[in-house]
């Protein structure tokens, strides 16, 4: 049934607006199963409020809105959370829930009172949070973690929540560069293995084009650029983002990457598949990562131990 | 006195009371219950009262089964009555629990001196003691007469202002307003719109009562209430009359039953001095 | 695994400390029936083992069957209705401070009540009689009145609710007063009638608030996953697919025809529902899951052992609402101070 | 500038308003006085004008100059007391369903007043009766214990603030009804204490707590702004430079000392303190600097027309708080309906 | 009085938990004037907890911290107010405050009941609200405002503080890349001109060798590194932390600077500044841009109108 390159998301016209303020005038575009898109515009260019609309907190006031097919409108809670995943831009939880707790709500839209929770269920939650490292913290009270730390466990949620969307509002804004990556590469792996839809907003435009396989650009309440990173930084438009683009996947760049201890490997191993030239440093010389870097080195990675 | 069961009476609310048998217990519900019974001659079948039962004195050596407002079910059920007497406020479901396990309930609630002495018949007749309440009553009726003839040597009618507590009076149609008119005096409160009306203040001072009864307030409080310190009646002898409501008199004052004619008398003679002597 | 296995075990827990505490209320009481005549009645009664009952006295075996066990049960299903009720408004307006009355439906069954006291009526559907009904449609018009007043669109703001609540509360209270002040015949009664009790309350009670309750209950022991994610918020729950305004409907609904249904026939019983789910929640946490099945048993046990004090230890009743907060009140308190949070809950 | 001028402009009008809702009042009440002698009254009265009264009863002089003018002083004074204290409490606890009472005060006064009714005390200090003083001492009792039950270290947390608060309000209450059960001689003593009216209160009552509630709203007063940084989260308080245990002992000592002073007097008055802030929060927005001022006024306004229709309205006296929830009520949940936003306030 | 070199912030062997959990263990370093210090770690390190003992949010087990020289723990809230603003990692206010409420707050410290609220402090929040481009929605309501719109309403405020210190919690987390260059840009004039000390918790590394004069590395509730930025990335010791450093100041680099508007001046400067080879692009020729670019491009700003 379900089409390789069906239509997951289509926005035709959406417009909305709070109260008087009109934020999304005309916004049209549509993501594909599969594809990985980047939402990219200034503060209060209203990315935070389109993800809104797709998830039903806020009524359009013209236009449509399409989730894999059916008409947004007429979706009910439920099926909208089976098909559509949210990680919010910041999310506060005023009550003691354990990071465990949390996850398991992703399961929500799958449990009724007829169906109670299963086993099967907690396993998919449990794998959601090894796959976001914030399975050692499960048991720890959700609003005693740290920013990033909650970041990555709305994310186990969203995952837990196995749906066909995921939507998410500057997923790495709070982590840490090593985080940064890892989460990043996680999104990268649910779209690839699990062809999972990812719209993603992104204030990074390096972190865009290094990872999703489409940038949509919003200014202005319309769809003001659309395509794959690379067409999209030389177009001649006029964009009103300023980029820093000399980490263009296209130019290959020399980038020395410090790292000491294990867990080097994937954004070793990344970089030099995205075709840079890749130096790592200070690696001590009997760690995991040092076997890592000489077994990539083989395969073009220049290991140098000290720089000068 | 024995062959009149079955008896049926109405009470108070209209209800049919039907009596099958000769009484072996009674419970009163209300201390003015519990002196018409014990007025009666029924008092050795009274088993159980209420806290408040106060009066006679031999009522102290019945069992207690509660106040009036939440008399305790087991209790009264453990005297296996046959009749409960109570007052008005008897709870609904309290009554329909006695009712289901086969008791009779008797409702007074009087507020004048007609009442209280029908109330009496009746209950003499349902509990078969009709002798003993005519007497009651006759005795009631003389003390009336004697009261009223010497009402008529009360050359100048007074106005008084009841004081039940912050101003809280007796309204038309209350006990203690009737007993009022039957004493030939003049109730600041009678056409207030409730029977338990609080007056302002300033109603009390434009009135210009001739005497203020408190019956819980001291002068002193009484003086403090804003512009009442500057009526003329708190500042004269005899203007002011406090009696305890919780007193011996305070009770004949309040309860509608066979020392009501004893409570008005004290009533009158605190108000006229004059026929007292 | 683990967390089945307690469920299990406090199960068999509750049911058998619930079974223990209903049998010692019911050999205790003003009246002294012996325990083995108590223990007999029991037997024969309710299990319809052939006990003779022959050497009792009616009036013991009336005190026993009629009066006390009836009023045990009622205690019970009142307990749990009125702290289920209170932990799930508690839960949706996500306020401390919300008791099973905080929408109104207390002044408007009083309301109702008061109308019914001063008109003398007299007409009865079945178990119910006229203060009955009419307490319990005046709960439900007043939740009507405060949900239609708090309706924007098709939403329903638990801010907007909760001071419609207040306001709406006020309002018919003083409407009630006012009634009060004017008939002073029917004033004390109806003022005994607001100061809810179970004295007087049997068979026919129970029969007319058990169906109700055990739909509230049902409701609301449904909801709890629902509750728990709207706990978090009511954009998110929307987002994990929880139809929010369908639950905020259910849960008002179900509470309010707990409190509705137990207050129509006990009058107004306060504390339990506003104090019991705080006490329950320092020990269990947040989730809905556990709160409100140990609400139900701990607010059933609870009212259970207070109002067996209220008709045992003085000659008259005592309101159970006076020994509930009496004792509820400074154990709370206890526990507050214990639990290092600092009750920072709800 | 455009600010200053509006503040000027607020306050000449709030002025004016109140003058002429003083002067409305007092020509109107039970008593037929009329308007020229009232009139003539006040002007010789209050401004020592040399205008005869010979002419006048005595009685009518002593109605409207010792009964009905200091009545209408007392009543905006506690309106305006009343209303600043719930603001306060609202603002600390960031709760709407917080009022005057919420931390025990009412029942701490009640009680205390009970014992004095039923304990018959006659001492008195200058214009402070017996009842009055054990009330006071009552409500500040209560805040102490509240406040030290609920103390963790040297910080106080608000949310088990909130809920001893609530445990001691329950039980104190409950000992009240226990004291009433037990002495029925004054039950209706105290429930009429409780029932909290402004009549038969004079210059006594004015000279007694006047000092107080001025103590109690200039402590208010300045602390509006410290108040709208607590708003904003005790946290970021701190970090503006907020000491935000001086303030909440502060403010809950000032709003408790308003409260406190006012029902020992009064006695109980609902409505007000929970309602006004609420009305004038959808009117101003919920900046202390402009909530407080505004509560005052609109507090004491409400108050005395409310008192007026109490006191003038029928033969007997209606209980204010009866007057002030059946008025108030219907326009805050048309306030509430009319506000585009929902009443999404506090 | 005020010496140059004087020590503004200082640990001594600060520790400090949450109950029985130790966050900071032995942490110790110190702040100069006019310094402007990256505080960098990986999540849960404990850097938001340090901002928190700073601002006397919370009391330490341990050691001790002196601010302006007086010891932490004998601040008042208000003295400490006048000396230390914090910019924290996320920010909510329930309540309908406008902007402009939230940011006069910021003169809190200076107002009491005998000083109230002057023309002068209107003004300096005037500024402030200036300086962060938040004065264009001076009287909407916080709480209706995008997320990057908030963080710099609440950097005005703390600018409003006019502290000694400013301590920042990822202060751009949630910005797009023109208002994260521009409020760093901000930072560091306040840190020139008014000699404002910064320490700011930054997740790119690259934006904190950028604008910052020193770095400081949390690691194990401990000072890991501690150094100017070339320093510390070339440092031996193993740096947890991978850092992709091809944007080191120290080595010049080709930017391409897309930009339209006006507004790109103050980046195409201060890149050039740094030494780096700056294109800029997609310039209009009409814009305001396209002249400063001209005007740059004297000064060694190859201007190319299109790229490829
Ligand atoms: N509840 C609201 N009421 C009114 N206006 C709002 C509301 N929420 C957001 N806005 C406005 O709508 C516009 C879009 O907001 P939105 O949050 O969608 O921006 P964004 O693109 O996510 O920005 P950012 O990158 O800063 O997160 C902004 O101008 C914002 O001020
Ligand atoms: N209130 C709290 N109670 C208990 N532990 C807490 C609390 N707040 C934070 N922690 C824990 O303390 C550690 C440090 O937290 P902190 O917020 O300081 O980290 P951080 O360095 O700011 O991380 P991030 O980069 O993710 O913001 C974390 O492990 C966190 O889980
Ligand atoms: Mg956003
Ligand atoms: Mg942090």
């Amino acid at each position: 049934m379900k089409n390789e390159n069906q239509t997951m998301l289509s926005f035709s016209h959406a417009a909305v607006g709070y109260g008087e303020k009109v934020v999304l005038q005309d916004v049209s575009f549509q993501v594909k199963k599969g594809e990985y898109v980047a939402l990219i515009g200034s503060n209060g260019t209203g990315k935070s409020t389109l993800i809104k609309c797709v998830s039903g907190l806020l009524p359009l006031t013209g236009g449509e809105i399409e989730i894999c097919g059916k008409n947004s409108r007429k979706l009910k809670a439920r099926e909208r959370a089976q098909m559509v995943a949210v990680v919010p831009q910041s999310y506060y939880v005023d009550y003691d829930f354990t990071v465990e707790d949390i996850v398991m709500m992703g399961r929500n839209p799958y449990i009724d009172f007829r169906h109670r929770e299963s086993q099967e269920d907690r396993e998919i939650a449990e794998r959601a949070m090894k796959l976001t490292k914030t399975d050692m913290f499960r048991n720890r009270l959700y609003n005693q973690l740290s920013g990033g730390e909650r970041q990555r466990v709305i994310l186990a949620r969203a995952i837990t929540q196995q749906p066909d969307i995921i939507l998410l509002d500057e997923p790495t804004s709070a982590l840490d560069l090593h985080h940064q990556i890892e989460v990043m590469e996680l999104i990268r792996q649910l779209n690839e293995k699990e062809h999972i839809t990812v719209l993603a907003v992104l204030h990074d435009i390096n972190l865009a084009s290094r990872f999703c396989s489409r940038i949509v650009i919003l200014k202005d309440g319309k769809v003001k650029a659309d395509g794959p990173p690379r067409e999209i930084i030389n177009r001649r438009e006029i964009i009103p983002i300023r980029v820093m683009d000399e980490k263009q996947t296209a130019k290959p760049l020399r980038i020395h990457v410090i790292c000491g201890e294990k867990g080097g490997v994937r954004i070793l191993e990344q970089l030099t598949n995205m075709g840079h030239f890749v130096s790592a440093g200070v690696v001590n010389r009997e760690s995991d990562d040092a076997e890592i870097c000489e077994y990539l080195g083989s395969q073009g990675l220049r290991l140098i131990p000290s720089r000068q | 006195e024995t062959d009149a069961f079955p008896v049926t009476v109405m009470d108070d609310f209209g209800n049919e009371v039907t009596l099958e048998k000769a009484l072996e217990s009674i419970v009163s519900l209300a201390p003015v219950d519990t002196e018409i019974l014990f007025a009666l001659g029924a008092g050795d079948s009274v088993t159980g009262r209420t806290d408040y039962c106060n009066y006679p004195e031999e009522a102290a050596d019945v069992d207690s089964i509660g106040t009036y407002m939440e008399p305790n079910m087991e209790l009264i059920l453990s005297k296996s009555p046959d009749l409960v007497v109570a007052s008005g406020f008897i709870d609904d479901n309290i009554r329909q629990q006695l009712e289901e396990n086969g008791t009779a309930i008797f409702i007074t609630n009087a507020s004048d001196l007609e009442s209280t002495e029908k109330n009496i018949e009746t209950l003499g007749k349902l509990i078969g003691h009709d002798a003993e309440a005519e007497e009651v009553v006759k005795n009631m009726e003389d003390e009336w007469t004697d009261l009223s003839a010497e009402l008529e040597n009360v050359k100048e009618e007074k106005s008084a202002f009841i004081d039940i507590g912050s101003l809280y009076s007796a309204g038309p149609s209350s006990l203690l307003d009737n007993s009022m008119q039957m004493i030939k005096v003049e109730n600041v409160a009678a056409d207030a719109d409730s029977a338990w009306p609080q007056l302002s203040a300033e109603a009390v001072v434009e009135a210009n009562p001739d005497v203020y009864i408190s019956l819980y307030s001291t002068l002193e409080d009484v003086q403090q209430t804003a512009g009442l310190s500057d009526l003329a009646c708190l500042n004269e002898d005899g203007g002011f009359i406090y009696t305890d409501g919780s007193s011996v008199e305070g009770d004949m004052i309040q309860r509608p039953g066979p020392r009501y004619v004893e409570g008005l008398k004290v009533l009158a003679e605190l108000v006229y001095p004059e026929i007292a002597e | 695994m683990k967390n089945k296995k307690s469920k299990t075990g406090f199960l068999v827990l509750a049911v058998l400390l619930c079974l223990g505490i209903v049998w010692v209320c019911t050999i205790t009481g003003a009246a002294s029936v012996s325990i083995s005549d108590a223990n007999r009645i029991l037997l024969n009664k309710l299990f319809h083992l052939n006990v003779s009952l022959e050497e009792i006295s009616k009036g013991n075996i009336t005190i026993i069957w009629n009066i006390r066990f009836p009023r045990i049960i009622l205690g019970f299903i009142t307990g749990a209705a009125l702290a289920v009720s209170g932990a799930g408004y508690q839960g949706i307006f996500k306020n401390p401070m919300a008791d099973p009355f905080v929408l109104g439906i207390s002044s408007g069954a009083a309301l109702g009540a008061a109308v019914g006291i001063v008109c003398h009526f007299t007409f009865r559907i079945g178990v119910f009689n006229s203060t009955m009904l009419l307490a319990f449609a005046g709960s439900f018009a007043t939740l009507f009145l405060v949900y239609s007043i708090s309706r924007v669109g098709r939403r329903v703001p638990v801010a907007t609710l909760l001071l419609s609540g207040v306001a709406i509360n006020s309002t018919l209270s003083a409407l009630m007063s006012f009634i009060m002040m004017m008939n002073k015949q029917s004033m004390d009664q109806i003022m005994f009638w607001t100061m809810g009790t179970l004295n007087g309350k049997g068979w026919n009670q129970i029969a007319a608030v058990l169906p109700w309750v055990l739909i509230g209950l049902v409701i609301m022991l449904l909801s709890c996953r629902e509750l728990d994610v709207m706990l978090t918020g009511e954009e998110t729950a929307t987002q994990l697919g929880v139809n929010i305004e369908l639950v905020k409907r259910k849960v008002l609904f179900a509470s309010s025809l707990l409190t509705a249904s137990v207050i129509s026939v006990t009058g107004i019983i306060g504390f339990v529902g506003l104090v019991v789910p705080h006490v329950v929640r320092l020990l269990t946490g947040p989730k809905h899951r556990r709160l409100l099945p140990v609400s139900m048993v701990f607010g059933g046990a609870f009212m259970v052992i207070c109002d067996t004090a209220a008709r045992s230890l003085t000659t008259s009743e005592i309101p159970v609402g006076i020994i509930t907060s009496i004792c509820g009140g400074p154990f709370f308190l206890y526990l507050l101070r214990k639990s290092k949070k600092g009750g920072g809950v709800v």
